[in-house]
């Protein structure tokens, strides 16, 4: 395993603690119950906005913490949804008296950790509303499984409500809203090479020289199919066939275009990646108004990538493009 | 009787030590390989911290294992394995004696309480399909009139056998599921822990 | 090769070519010189400053053009410096009365391009400086090498001369705060994987599963040392005290400090090493004033990172917080 | 006349072709693997763009090959074969017929540009220690009257040797130099390209 890492149980504590002595003035740490949150909160007139899921898919979503986006992360162990104390523990240190906006990938073990979590905090009085991500396409809807996962098209549900909570939306418009940027949100992803959770210490699959993974989950689950590499046009016209005619999106609508990286590949690659999407996007006769390009959403140091688009109106248009102050920046 | 409870606990606890790589790995074939890592983290908090939880009676202990599990670690196995020992516990109640029926009773009381916390029944190739199977067995070898340790071993070996029997199915629960007929052929993690462990406390009691 | 890729002769074009698609309002891509330069100029009172290096450093440096930054970005392929001409070219096309800062990493080729692209654009009457960077502490200067490397630090001094250049400073101004922003920059990389030239195909270095690098360059040019894999506290300490005894920067400064990328390491291990590192610095009675942590400067698809310290003053503190707008943005 | 310099510069053109691969192995020992591509890619522009080159004379022909060189290539490699070409054809002026004693000049003249471009000398582990005993066997072979095949093979020879030769040296331009020690027994790159094509022309002189 080569990765920076000192006891891989201390893994996420050790970067929690980076993300708190890098943002001293915004953010606290508070290790007991693995959490970050924004150090200004809870604010009485603004709802306050949690998600939690496993770590590995930084900056999901404890750098995603700040004014404008989330008031708290509570991430689990590497790829592990986090324990329903803490989910009820972060709940009760950002309860506002506007109630708390629960935001949750969807996925079994996430779901659990956050209902029981809810139940335990609601038994306290505290409001709490949930929206459940699911843009992932890849894995189709049934009858037996949870549904579709969460994956990248989290940003949007975050930055949408984030923006709008500061705007001092109330939690069942957050609700709404939530909902509704879900309802317009679609991905799919696809990897060339497996990752390796730290306290694992093997990689959770791995991929032929030759071979990429069609539809891929963030922590490494298997997707639509095993294929044969091939060139990255022929791989962008696939995600975006499989994204574009899942609502579907039409001729003439405007949209945001998200290309994220899965954490190995470099961002040249992102960069190429995306100036085929947008001319085959446009092709389409759709209109793109936002696009972002970068790591999202990742799994660990997988090399491989996903692809967004998310339907915009003028007011998700405006939340999007909202100043939000989060441990991500540039400079 | 409290000092029963404790032992279990601690032999529970030890075997999913001894284990933790083993049960990440099963977890791994077609799961997010963090099932061994999930649970070892619970119990180590349980045991770490065992001296901070209630033990006035064997209820309380297992409502604080519950808690100690709950507060570890996340997701399906966290709220899963939580809600077990919080179902046991609960089910106990104030009771210092632990009878056979004491036992099935905990079980199955534990079983209803993962069914629901799970969204789950038999048949969707999770721990409850090596669970049950044991239990009924543990039940019917109390009923036969077998002594403590027959009855454990009894249920072990239907565990055990139940487990390998969970290759053929589809996944439909946890991360496993998004595979699909790929987690067909693959035995499912949980389930194989509900067999080690089994077959530690079988083993154990005989000594 | 397991990469996003077409044509590997085309991996720099389409890549620039997505930045340009990303950036319709602000930024031009030239195809016939491969460069990228902000939209809007020359701008008449403003010195135009550029830098060139290589491909597969990205963000560095074709991603770093924009207002507050860079005016132009004229990239080689891959780990090549620019051609002569294309250095020439760039320099015309932004070149204002007030004249054009070369900013140069310190390599052989790139040297030598620069140098050859200015001796060119100088006959034609364009005024041009040049401040070259090598705040690469691994290799030690020597009689008969070129002298250090310039490697990631070089986002300092793009974005303290970017920041005076707005403000109205002169050439010589610019040069000379170049060359102090060089002065009080040091920094320090190593590896865990090799990476692979899109055209190449193959790895340009592999090492062993429990072996790094120490001192690696950003080409995988071979660094101090290869030793065993150990934890990431042990690594930090080791660039640190290569990087803090070199100056030496001593107790009391005020340092901006940089952990940064080298393209295939996880945004979470590089918060694991920041937070440790920002510990150690403080440690020796520093103060950490600015930090930076994800990727400025990278090598391809490279495991790996480098720490960077920059001693500070008021003035260097307030230009590197000024605002920028270039093409790496999360939202 | 500029016929000949044609079909040399398309024979170099084409044997850069044929070896680029082999030529970033090479730099890819202790270098960053990088010069044959570079190199290639200039002559392709030099090939694709020749009828855009002015041929009313020799030297302008050479020095067209420059610029196009200079236009596609960066660094060293860019710089270097450019300023070569540039300094050739400069040399060689409004001549319309090359004789052996041109040929020499253009050489020296060329060496010289390289040495100033590249601040380098012989010893340095570079292209010249393979390409100045190459040019000082060819003086030599036709001063003792050797015939253009004969002086070429000798030269060919000398330059393989030189080639050779820089192996134990230590590399001390380029980025191979940042290997420091660890250059020593490899072979440079850009010399290993004087002996290729010096075998190639003098080959193919023969046909
Ligand atoms: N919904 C569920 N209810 C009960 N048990 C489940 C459920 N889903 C999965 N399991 C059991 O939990 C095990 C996986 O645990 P773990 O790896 O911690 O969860 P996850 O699938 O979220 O990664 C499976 O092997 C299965 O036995
Ligand atoms: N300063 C220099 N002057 C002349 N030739 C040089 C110099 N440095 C390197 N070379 C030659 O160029 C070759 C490397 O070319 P190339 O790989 O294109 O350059 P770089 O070292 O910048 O990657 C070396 O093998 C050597 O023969
Ligand atoms: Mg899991
Ligand atoms: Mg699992
Ligand atoms: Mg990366
Ligand atoms: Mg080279």
């Amino acid at each position: 395993m080569k990765k920076f890492v000192n006891d891989p149980k201390n893994f996420v504590p050790e970067m929690l603690k980076g993300i708190a002595l890098a943002n001293p003035k915004t953010l606290k740490y508070i290790p007991e119950y693995n959490l970050i949150m924004r150090a200004d909160i809870p604010i009485s007139n603004k709802v306050s906005i949690m998600q939690g899921s496993g770590s590995g898919h930084e900056p999901a979503h404890v750098m995603a913490v700040g004014r404008g986006m989330l008031d708290a992360a509570c991430p689990g162990n590497v790829f592990a949804a986090p324990p329903a104390d803490f989910v009820y523990q972060t709940t009760k240190l950002v309860a506002s008296p506007k109630g708390v906006l629960h935001l949750l990938n969807n996925y079994t073990g996430d779901t659990m950790s956050f209902n029981m979590g809810r139940e335990m905090a609601e038994a306290e009085g505290i409001e709490v509303r949930t929206v459940t991500i699911n843009d992932d396409v890849a894995v189709k809807d049934s009858t037996w499984t949870i549904g579709r996962r969460g994956v990248a098209g989290n940003f949007f549900v975050m930055k949408a409500t984030g923006a709008a909570a500061e705007r001092g939306a109330s939690l069942e418009e957050l609700e709404a809203l939530g909902n509704r940027v879900v309802a317009v949100t679609r991905t799919m992803g696809m990897a060339l090479t497996g990752c390796t959770p730290p306290a694992k210490g093997t990689p959770i699959f791995t991929l032929a020289e030759d071979e990429m993974e069609m539809g891929i989950g963030i922590h490494g689950e298997p997707g639509r199919k095993r294929v044969k590499m091939a060139p990255a046009n022929e791989i962008v016209d696939e995600l975006l066939e499989a994204v574009a005619s899942d609502i579907p999106y039409k001729a003439g609508d405007e949209v945001a275009l998200m290309i994220n990286g899965m954490g190995g590949t470099p961002i040249s690659e992102l960069y190429l990646l995306y100036g085929y999407a947008h001319e085959q996007v446009e092709k389409r006769g759709m209109k793109i108004k936002r696009n972002y390009i970068g790591e999202y959403c990742t799994s660990l140091e997988m090399a491989g990538f996903s692809l967004t688009l998310v339907k915009l109106d003028p007011e998700l248009e405006d939340l999007l493009a909202a100043p939000a102050e989060i441990a991500i920046r540039v400079f | 009787m409290s000092k029963d409870v404790e032992y279990v606990v601690r032999l529970i606890a030890n075997t999913v030590f001894e284990n933790e790589q083993y049960f990440s790995e099963l977890d791994g074939v077609v799961g997010d390989g963090d099932f061994g890592y999930s649970i070892a983290r619970g119990f180590e908090k349980v045991i770490n911290e065992w001296d901070t939880i209630d033990h006035s009676l064997p209820g309380n202990t297992l409502k604080g294992v519950s808690m100690k599990i709950v507060g570890a670690v996340g997701g399906v196995s966290g709220t899963v394995w939580g809600t077990a020992f919080l179902r046991a516990g609960i089910t106990l109640g104030t009771k210092t004696e632990i009878t056979q029926q004491d036992v099935i009773a905990m079980f199955r009381s534990a079983i209803e309480g993962i069914k629901k916390r799970g969204n789950t029944d038999l048949g969707d190739k999770t721990l409850l399909d090596a669970l049950v199977p044991a239990v009924d067995q543990l039940e019917k070898s109390f009923n036969d009139g077998k002594d403590a340790s027959t009855a454990l071993d009894e249920a072990a070996v239907v565990c055990r056998q139940a487990a390998e029997a969970t290759r053929p199915m589809l996944a439909k629960r946890g991360r496993a599921a998004y595979t699909g007929e790929r987690s067909i052929g693959t035995l499912d993690a949980g389930a194989v822990a509900m067999a080690v462990l089994f077959e530690a406390v079988s083993k154990a009691w005989k000594e």
